[in-house]
């Protein structure tokens, strides 16, 4: 269908419908006087009463004390004034200028989802022809959802001062999903089931599949569950991109909660049941280093992980290098006594942090860039774990090159391989176990700062990663870096691919009887160090 | 000088401690009152603690030690069902008391214990009524990790929507293993399944650990509570203590007590609790049921004159104590509590606030009454029936006597 | 240049050395001789730092060892050509090789030519891992990576084992150059008598833990000397 | 005729004999002390102990079994929780046939976490155990057919080492996840509880307790006697030669896949007997069992009380657990730091366990090859070494 | 273990009879070059990583022959003994036994109990075990566990242990630990289980590397007493040693046969002098 009769079509019912135009605007002490009728509000429907009043002035002026109430920060005094709280402020909640000081106790004004969604649908009436192409969007965007037709006058106004065209399109399809429940005219509802069919995402299908569970007409139903089809075909093939992502995301988890491991069991042997605690204690590290942050110095939040990176690899590193001296030093040449002394150590690291933090969870925040998600096409990605995948590769490359490519490097799998001998070629061997077993142990440190940021901080955290690390070594190949990341990456993606179809406990079970038959088929894990030389 | 022990049987270590432990605090400090009161039956009180560290069978086994080896007039403790299934027998064989202050599935009435958690109808029920009356939902996700109490909870709610005229297709029942942490396609299913046009929620019987990548994933994916909001039956203070809950503003719990609650009862409690245990300490639920369920316990061995168990058994039934959100918890003949039913929606300072509550007292039922087998029994201790899952269509003391 | 004095060892409560007394000069071959499990590789394993002595005195370069840990002792010059080839099976030979730069300072740290002179068949298997050599080959890399670290003295426990004998001539000519262009120190364990006598400055003779003869090359071929080499 | 010769070859040693007599001197004067002693009396059992000791008992018998495999043939098994907890559920699932219409719901087909959940009928892996017999033959049929078939392909396959280690674990963990699983028809995370009798007798009453325990002695010790035998036979001998260097027994016409299977098998069956008279002493049979963690615990038993020694690994787990039992009573918020500095003391200071330590203070045993320990390399992770190079 | 790997895999197909039943030539007529042969290689070769350790290989040993191979490092001799052991599968190529069983198709354990006893070029021992059980292990016979179980000790096997100590002079080390051993008296030792054997046909890999030459020669005339009811193939690098074995020589070099002959007709061949023994 041509776009133009599209639109002359939409614009015509739209007359058609003929909503009272919205008179002159109320001026600020009206909007005021309408703001104070939340001080009498103590039950919700007066609440949502006041609200519906301010959107009925349809003055932007009524925004800041709306979003004020949506935040919780919206407050009574005791002499009946309505105050905006904003930290230590006071606001009046209309011109947002300092407000005298109260006296007493503030009462909140009380909100709840109902009511945030209809603070929702009047900002976004009352926003919709904001200076702001951004704001203006989102109006668009949660007109839409709500598909209020109480909005479609201001809809309507909005859109004919409406220059941005992107903002316009979503304007459009905003006004196509109130025609398409508020309009009776078959010939609109189908042009409007065409708007929002290309517009082919979740939310357009959210839409149309309401619409198509009650149309009336029968026409018009077909069209919108042909539509319904249409953006389900589409959204069936993101979903494919979506999965693998989900799956690579999850096996950047693995890989980094396992790479630690694959230094310390990998190259030096020792089956180190503590490991988890290592990553738990960089988890921690993190949390103090937010919690200092948070006390000291509120303004560096955004930039607590990049300091509690460093620490965490330090911590970890340090404790891993007591552990070494301590004990693990003891038993090389005895490497199934490993087990023994670092689960001793696991259970002493636990306890002692339950006893240092207590036993439950502390809060670990993510900075800004670490939330939310942002869309590729139709694929959401969340920004925390594209930022674990892409450490995750930091990390490996790095690990890489300082065992391949550096005299270190060399010197660690020359120690681990032959202690002995290398000794005799006059590497010093303390020294170079000891700087191992921490860098493997600093590793798992930094990979706990990136598990804070999607798990919980625990005393129990590193119980949860133990056997899936030591499955993602194994898997991979002992001794074999890259077995490690192939591993985990193969371990995600199968594992995510499982889940939609059978579901979560049995895909996991899947997973681990495809790791045993794997390693029936290769005894030596999927990068199996091959030649004379392992047998 | 002679005292009255106590047992308290909380993991204080392994997986459970994170939930376990502040329950033997306010143990201690509930303990350490009743003695500045003067104790009881004019002998100070003694707790013993165990930690029985998560372990099932170790439940077993510290219960006989409490009761057989410390001689302990009653034990409070357990969280998860299999905690309390495993000390059962124990408690039944050598005769004691057990307290039992966490919510769970139902389908138990034992004479040795008393449930002061809240069973299904206390809890699950009416948070799905609320979200039915008050937020029209009509597309339910039931969300659970794999174990007894959510699958027991979802049956019972899978009964309720039916009967309520929920379609089969509008239910989606999706279960997880203990401790999952890669919420990302469930969310992403969730989202899904709310896209399809009718308003949908989330009820979780999420379990432990779980939770907080759950909500992680939750707040990441932007699944804001307006849209499709979560209702948890497990997640309560202590857990949001460890989330950052200003993404999740508005998703709800429901519980009996929330720390939000108004009275000066709580504001008491939490004063003291804070100075017990620590200023950046929160309450929740199973607090309030261990204050219920002690103050009972004193209130009926004063009654009784004596700790002897079966005395105090029979008198504890119809002992009533102030509870912290203003009203009265009674025990019930079928060893369960009346208690008031809260809804509440997260804040951003990782309290709740009640949005919505029960008009009155709801009495804990033992046995469910969506469930064709257990909807005929009733539970009754008080003599002459004294049997805890008394069958009215046979007329028969299920089990217990034949 | 080393000197062994009055050295025993034990394995738990069996003794392996009862009083060794040896002495290995400076620039020059000194050959140990004896039968299996006389004590050759003990007395080597006590002067390279792999197992303590539990009575007596190793000194070298006029220093005391006393418990100096092995890579000291590399470091101050002592290499070691391990009987049994000891190589780091996952490491490639150039690898291998490259561990000898351990006790090197940074601008000494090459691979000298004369090693692939030597072993020519290094160069072609560089990138082959060392566990995957065939037995001679391993025995040639371990004698190149003992090279590398440009020891002042090279304790050799029995290299000629295993190789071709076009190449054990190549060795002893290497020990031979070594000795005469570096002035290398050589302390050779040996049981083939030909490659001994043709090399080496001064031989002593082993048995049941004791230096039982000492004396020059040419007396090897004493009939007395002879007796403790036989079955 | 040829078993009891068998038999008599685990009597060489004297420490075995001497186990063998303590063992069953304790099976029998346990039960005296607490029923035929009266309470006062300083000598007396108190009740609460008798189950207690025989869990300690259970968990030997489990540590016996690892050791088998562990110490003699080098398989370490981060999986045989899974072989007790299977011998647990076979008994568990013939004690709560026994309990019959005394359950909850007087349903007398369905167990009640069955009817609670709807089922109709009985899954078809139930049927039989209401014979106690038949209980009994799965008890050692459900653990050996695992162990035989997870054996059979993953020594077949040449699996070694961390490998094998590792895929035992992931086999615990999978049974963990799928019995958990309420579907699965075994009562999920609550497992089987609530027993009441076993063949017709109170399980609450002493007398049955303690012939229950005295039956835990009497396997315990007969377990003990079959392991001695065999790791005393000829095939011990060739069990070790596998441990040490499999790919050399290949060249000597061994089949490592088959030596190794018999001893694997027979271990998993030892675990599953413990497991079995495990279950009735506790009271609860429950997934968690299957927690690769209660897995590593047992290793840890067996390392602790002296790996291949058969007799360690018994007081080992009866000493971890001891203290265990112990510490969460006197120091419940402490005894992680205990335990896990007893396991670091160990490891530390004796590294052949309380059974080498025992050993040396006789002083009569002649030292194992402590000096390979020192001088040789540690393969990644006690893969057999290299044999053929 | 790369191909044990591939092999293990193989295993799981049936064996062919020949690997139980007794080879029956009617049904399985022998190519007549192949006929009185005990081993018989023919075209075989071999690479690692694209590297041809063995390189269109033939070689045949004579029933009850002795042969002794020489070769420089890397030649491939031990590489052949692997693939005749079944350690390795050849990537082509024949290779039979007593004319007519095909060791490409069993596995190492079904070749040494036909009778192909091996002794390699590193001395491995069971280093735990005593001395007596190294070789007790070693014994011709029962291979199964089951009735290991039931193993008594006899009177004949001890003579033959007993027997076999005197052979390699470590009787009075009998009940002492392997791992206690010098590495030439692990030589001795491992010569001594290849004895208990009694294959049909030895593979001695280096048999006198790190001996003396007293020992040397003794172990010549050792290897010249067995092979008058054995078959043996000898590897060396002592060429004095390889004199006093007075066998027909093979040279083997980059994985194919250079020269055969008598001693002195192989080394005085310019190539071997040129590749292996030098000027
Ligand atoms: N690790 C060990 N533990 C116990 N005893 C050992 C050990 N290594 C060697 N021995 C014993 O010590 C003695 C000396 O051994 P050593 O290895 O020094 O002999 P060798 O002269 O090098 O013999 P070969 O020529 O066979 O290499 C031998 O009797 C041997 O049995
Ligand atoms: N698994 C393997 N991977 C790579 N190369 C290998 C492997 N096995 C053998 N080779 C190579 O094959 C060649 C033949 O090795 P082999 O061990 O058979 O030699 P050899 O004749 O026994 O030598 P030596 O006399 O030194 O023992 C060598 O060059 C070796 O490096
Ligand atoms: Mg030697
Ligand atoms: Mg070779």
């Amino acid at each position: 269908m041509p776009l133009l009769r599209r639109l002359v079509l939409l614009t015509f019912a739209a007359l058609a419908l003929a909503f009272p135009a919205t008179g002159a605007r109320a001026d600020a002490a009206e909007i005021s006087a309408i703001v104070d009728r939340f001080a009498t509000a103590s039950k919700f429907p007066q609440v949502e009463a006041v609200i519906e009043a301010l959107g009925a002035a349809g003055d932007p002026l009524a925004v800041p004390a709306l979003r004020a109430l949506e935040a919780g920060e919206l407050q009574v005094a005791p002499d009946g004034r309505v105050v905006i709280e904003r930290g230590d402020a006071l606001l009046d909640p209309v011109t947002l200028e300092a407000a005298a000081p109260v006296e007493g106790r503030l009462k909140k004004v009380r909100t709840k989802n109902s009511i945030r969604r209809m603070i929702g649908d009047v900002i976004s009436g009352l926003t919709l022809r904001a200076p702001e192409p951004a704001i203006r969007m989102t109006a668009a965007e949660t007109i839409f959802a709500s598909a209020d037709a109480a909005q479609l006058d201001a809809l309507e106004a909005a859109l004919a001062e409406e220059t941005d065209a992107g903002v316009k399109s979503r304007m459009e399809e905003a006004r196509a999903a109130i025609l398409l429940t508020a309009s009776d005219d078959p010939a609109v509802q189908m042009a409007a089931i065409d708007i929002i069919a290309d517009r082919g995402d979740q939310q357009a299908l959210a839409v149309l599949a309401t619409y198509a569970n009650q149309a009336s007409n029968a026409d018009v139903q077909a069209a919108a569950r042909e539509g319904v089809a249409e953006i389900e075909s589409t959204l069936a093939m993101w979903q494919a991109g979506q999965n693998i992502w989900y799956g690579v995301s999850l096996g950047s988890v693995l890989f980094l909660a396992a790479i630690g491991l694959a230094i310390t069991f990998g190259v030096m042997g020792v089956i180190n049941m503590a490991h988890g605690e290592m990553v738990m204690l960089g988890a921690y590290t993190t949390f103090v280093v937010q919690e200092t942050i948070r006390n000291s110095f509120p303004g560096a939040f955004e930039f607590s992980l990049l300091i509690a990176l460093p620490l965490a690899f330090l911590v970890s590193g340090l404790v891993g290098l007591v552990m070494e001296r301590g004990i693990i030093r003891h038993l090389y040449g005895r490497p199934l006594e490993t087990l023994l002394a670092t689960w001793g150590v696991s259970l002493i690291l636990q306890q002692a942090v339950r006893t240092i933090f207590g036993p439950n969870n502390r809060e670990v925040g993510n900075p800004d860039w670490m939330s939310g998600a942002f869309m590729i096409g139709e694929m959401s990605v969340t920004w925390s774990r594209l930022w674990i995948v892409v450490f995750a590769l930091c990390v490996f490359g790095a690990l890489l090159f300082a065992m391949n490519r550096t005299p270190l490097g060399l010197q660690m799998r020359a120690v681990t391989q032959n202690r002995r001998m290398a000794s005799a070629m006059g590497i010093r061997t303390p020294w170079v176990d000891a700087l191992t077993f921490a860098l493997g142990s600093g590793i798992a440190g930094i990979a706990g700062v990136a598990l804070s940021q999607i798990d919980n901080v625990s005393p129990n955290l590193g119980r949860t990663y133990i056997i899936d690390s030591f499955m993602v070594v194994v898997f991979g190949g002992v001794g074999n870096l890259w077995g490690t990341l192939v591993g985990g990456l193969t371990l995600g993606v199968v594992n995510k691919f499982l889940e939609p179809y059978a579901g979560a406990v049995l895909g996991k079970i899947l997973i681990l009887v495809f790791i045993i038959l794997f390693i029936q088929r290769r005894p030596r894990g999927l990068f199996a160090l091959k030649g004379r030389a392992v047998e | 000088q002679e005292t009255i022990k106590v047992g308290i049987l909380h993991s204080l270590s392994g997986t459970m401690a994170i939930s376990e432990t502040t329950l033997k605090d306010v143990m201690l400090m509930l303990i350490e009152e009743q003695n500045k009161k003067g104790g009881v039956l004019g002998k100070q009180l003694e707790a013993v603690v165990v930690d029985p560290a998560s372990d099932w069978p170790l439940f077993a086994e510290k219960a006989r030690e409490l009761i057989a080896g410390n001689d302990v007039s009653a034990v409070f403790g357990c969280w998860t069902s299999v905690s309390r299934k495993s000390v059962l027998p124990v408690f039944e064989e050598l005769n004691s008391i057990l307290f039992y202050p966490v919510q769970y599935e139902g389908e138990e009435s034992q004479r040795n214990v008393f449930y002061t958690g809240a069973a299904p109808n206390q809890q699950a029920i009416p948070a799905v009524d609320y979200l039915m009356n008050e937020e029209g939902v009509e597309r339910w996700v039931l969300a659970g990790t794999d174990y007894v109490y959510p699958r027991t909870t979802n049956k019972i709610l899978e009964a309720y929507l039916k009967a309520k005229g929920v379609a089969e297709e509008d239910i989606m029942i999706n279960y997880t293993p203990f401790g999952h942490s890669d919420w990302q396609t469930i969310v992403s299913d969730i989202k899904a399944f709310g896209a399809a046009g009718k308003k949908t929620a989330v009820v979780s019987t999420i379990n432990g650990d779980a939770n907080v990548p759950f909500y992680k994933e939750l707040g990441n994916q932007g699944v804001a509570a307006t849209d499709i909001p979560v209702v948890a039956f497990s997640v309560g203070e202590e857990e949001l203590a460890g989330l950052d809950t200003e993404p999740l503003i508005g998703h709800l719990a429901a519980w009996n007590y929330f720390m939000s609650a108004d009275t000066d009862a709580n504001a008491e409690f939490i004063e003291a609790w804070k100075a017990f245990a620590g200023e950046d300490r929160v309450t929740n639920d199973p607090m309030e049921a261990h204050y219920i369920g002690f103050n009972m316990w004193v209130k009926a061995v004063e009654a009784a004159g004596t700790t002897d168990p079966d005395a105090v058994i029979d008198s504890l039934i119809g002992v009533a104590v102030p509870n912290l959100t203003g009203g009265y918890s009674a025990m019930m003949p079928n060893h369960h509590i009346t208690k008031p039913v809260l809804v509440g929606e997260i804040q951003g300072d990782g309290q709740f606030e009640t949005v919505w509550e029960t008009p009155g007292l709801v009495a804990g039922d033992a046995w469910s009454d969506h469930l064709p087998e257990s909807a005929p029994l009733i539970s009754d201790w008080r003599a002459p029936m004294s049997c805890g899952n008394f069958n009215t269509e046979t007329g028969k003391c299920g089990g217990q006597g034949s | 240049m080393l000197t062994v004095a009055n050295a025993t060892l034990h394995y738990g409560a069996a003794a392996a050395l009862r009083g060794v007394n040896m002495e290995v000069a400076q620039g020059r071959i000194t050959c140990l001789l004896g039968r299996n499990g006389v004590g050759k590789t003990s007395t080597i394993r006590a002067i390279v730092g792999q197992h303590a002595l539990s009575g007596g005195a190793i000194s070298f370069d006029g220093a005391e060892l006393g418990r100096r840990s092995s890579h000291d002792r590399a470091r101050a010059g002592i290499g070691l050509v391990p009987q049994g080839r000891e190589i780091f099976p996952l490491l490639t030979v150039k690898e291998n090789l490259q561990t000898g730069y351990a006790c090197l300072p940074r601008a000494q740290r090459s691979i000298p030519d004369y090693v692939f002179e030597l072993f020519p068949i290094l160069k072609t298997m560089l990138h082959r891992r060392g566990g995957d050599l065939s037995g001679g080959q391993q025995q040639q890399l371990a004698i190149g990576r003992a090279l590398v670290m440009r020891p002042k003295l090279i304790a050799f426990d029995e290299p000629t084992e295993g190789i071709q004998p076009s190449i054990i001539k190549d060795i002893g000519r290497a020990i031979q150059f070594l000795r005469d262009e570096h002035g290398l120190t050589i302390l050779l364990v040996e049981q083939y008598l030909d490659f001994c006598r043709e090399l080496a400055d001064h031989i002593y003779i082993m048995d049941r833990g004791e230096i039982v003869h000492s004396g020059a090359a040419e007396t090897l071929d004493d009939p007395e000397v002879r007796k403790h080499l036989t079955v | 005729m040829l078993f009891t010769r068998f038999l008599a070859g685990g009597l060489k040693s004297p420490v075995i004999i001497g186990a063998l007599v303590v063992i069953l001197a304790i099976g029998v004067i346990v039960p005296v002390l607490n029923l035929a002693v009266a309470p006062g009396s300083a000598f007396h059992i108190p009740d609460h102990m008798v189950p207690l000791f025989g869990k300690y008992l259970c968990y030997a018998m489990a540590a016996l079994a690892l050791d088998l495999v562990w110490g003699y043939c080098g398989i370490l098994s981060l999986g045989h929780g899974a072989f007790f907890a299977l011998g647990g559920y076979a008994m568990g699932m013939h004690l709560m046939r026994e309990i019959g219409d005394r359950g909850v719901y007087g349903n007398a087909v369905l167990p009640d976490f069955m009817v609670f959940l709807n089922w109709k009928e009985l899954p078809w892996f139930w049927h039989g155990f209401d014979s106690f017999v038949f209980a009994c033959i799965m008890v050692a049929a459900a653990p050996g057919i695992l162990a035989f078939v997870f054996g059979w392909f993953a020594f077949r396959s040449r699996v070694t080492g961390v490998y094998l280690s590792i895929i035992t674990q992931a086999m615990t963990y999978a049974l963990l996840l799928a019995f958990f699983r309420n579907d699965m028809g075994f009562g999920g995370n609550n497992g089987l509880t609530d027993f009441k009798d076993v063949l017709g007798f109170d399980l609450q009453s002493g007398r049955v307790r303690s012939t229950l325990f005295f039956l835990t002695a009497f396997f315990l010790a007969l377990n003990l006697l079959i392991a001695a035998a065999i790791v005393g036979s000829k095939y011990g001998k060739i069990l070790r030669a596998v441990r040490d260097a499999e790919p050399r027994t290949r060249f000597l016409g061994y089949r490592p896949d088959k030596i190794k299977l018999f001893a694997w098998t027979v271990s998993a069956i030892m675990a599953g007997v413990a497991g079995a008279l495990y279950v009735p002493q506790v009271g609860i049979i429950n997934p968690g069992e299957f927690a690769p963690a209660n897995s590593i615990e047992m290793v840890v038993w067996t390392a602790v009380g002296g790996r291949g020694t058969l007799v360690g690994p018994i007081g080992g787990a009866i000493l971890v657990n001891a203290a265990k039992s112990w510490f969460t009573g006197v120091l419940p918020e402490y005894w992680l730091f205990a335990l896990g500095a007893l396991f670091i003391f160990t490891t530390l200071y004796l590294p052949d366990g309380v059974a080498g330590l025992i050993r040396k203070m006789v002083g009569k045993a002649r030292s194992k090859p402590r000096g390979k320990d020192e001088e040789t390399e540690a393969p990644a992770a006690d893969a057999p070494a290299g044999a053929a190079e | 273990m790369t191909d044990t790997q591939s092999q293990s895999q193989s295993q799981s197909q049936p064996v062919p009879a020949a690997a139980k039943a007794p080879i029956n030539p009617a049904l399985a007529p022998t190519p007549s070059a192949r006929k009185d042969t005990l081993l018989y290689l023919d075209g075989v070769s071999r690479s690692f990583d694209g590297f041809k350790a063995i390189n269109e290989l033939s070689f045949v040993l004579a029933m009850g022959e002795m042969r002794a191979i020489i070769g420089p490092n890397g030649a491939g001799k031990t590489t052949m003994m692997d693939i005749i052991t079944g350690k390795t599968r050849p990537d082509k190529g024949d290779v039979f036994f007593m004319g007519d069983i095909d060791l490409t198709k069993h596995d190492e354990p079904t070749i040494a109990q036909m009778g192909i006893g091996r002794k390699f070029q590193k001395p491995t021992v069971f280093e735990t075990q005593t001395v007596a059980d190294n070789l007790l292990l070693s014994l011709k016979g029962e291979r199964r566990g089951i009735p290991a179980l039931f193993y008594r000790d006899n009177r004949k096997d001890r003579r033959t242990i007993d027997g076999i100590l005197d052979k390699i002079r470590l009787g009075h080390r009998r009940d002492e630990l392997a791992a206690y051993l010098s590495h030439g008296q692990k030589q001795w030792l491992e010569i001594g289980m290849l004895l208990a054997q009694d294959p049909k046909l030895l593979l001695v890999d280096e048999p006198v590397a790190g001996m003396t030459d007293a020992e040397t020669e003794e172990t010549a005339r050792l290897l010249r007493e067995i092979a008058v009811d054995h078959s043996v193939v000898v590897v060396e690098h002592d060429m004095g040693f390889v004199r006093d074995l007075g066998v027909k020589v093979t040279c083997l070099h980059e994985g194919h046969v250079l020269s055969e002959g008598s001693l002195d007709h192989v080394s005085s061949d310019p190539q071997v002098v040129e590749v292996y023994l030098g000027r």
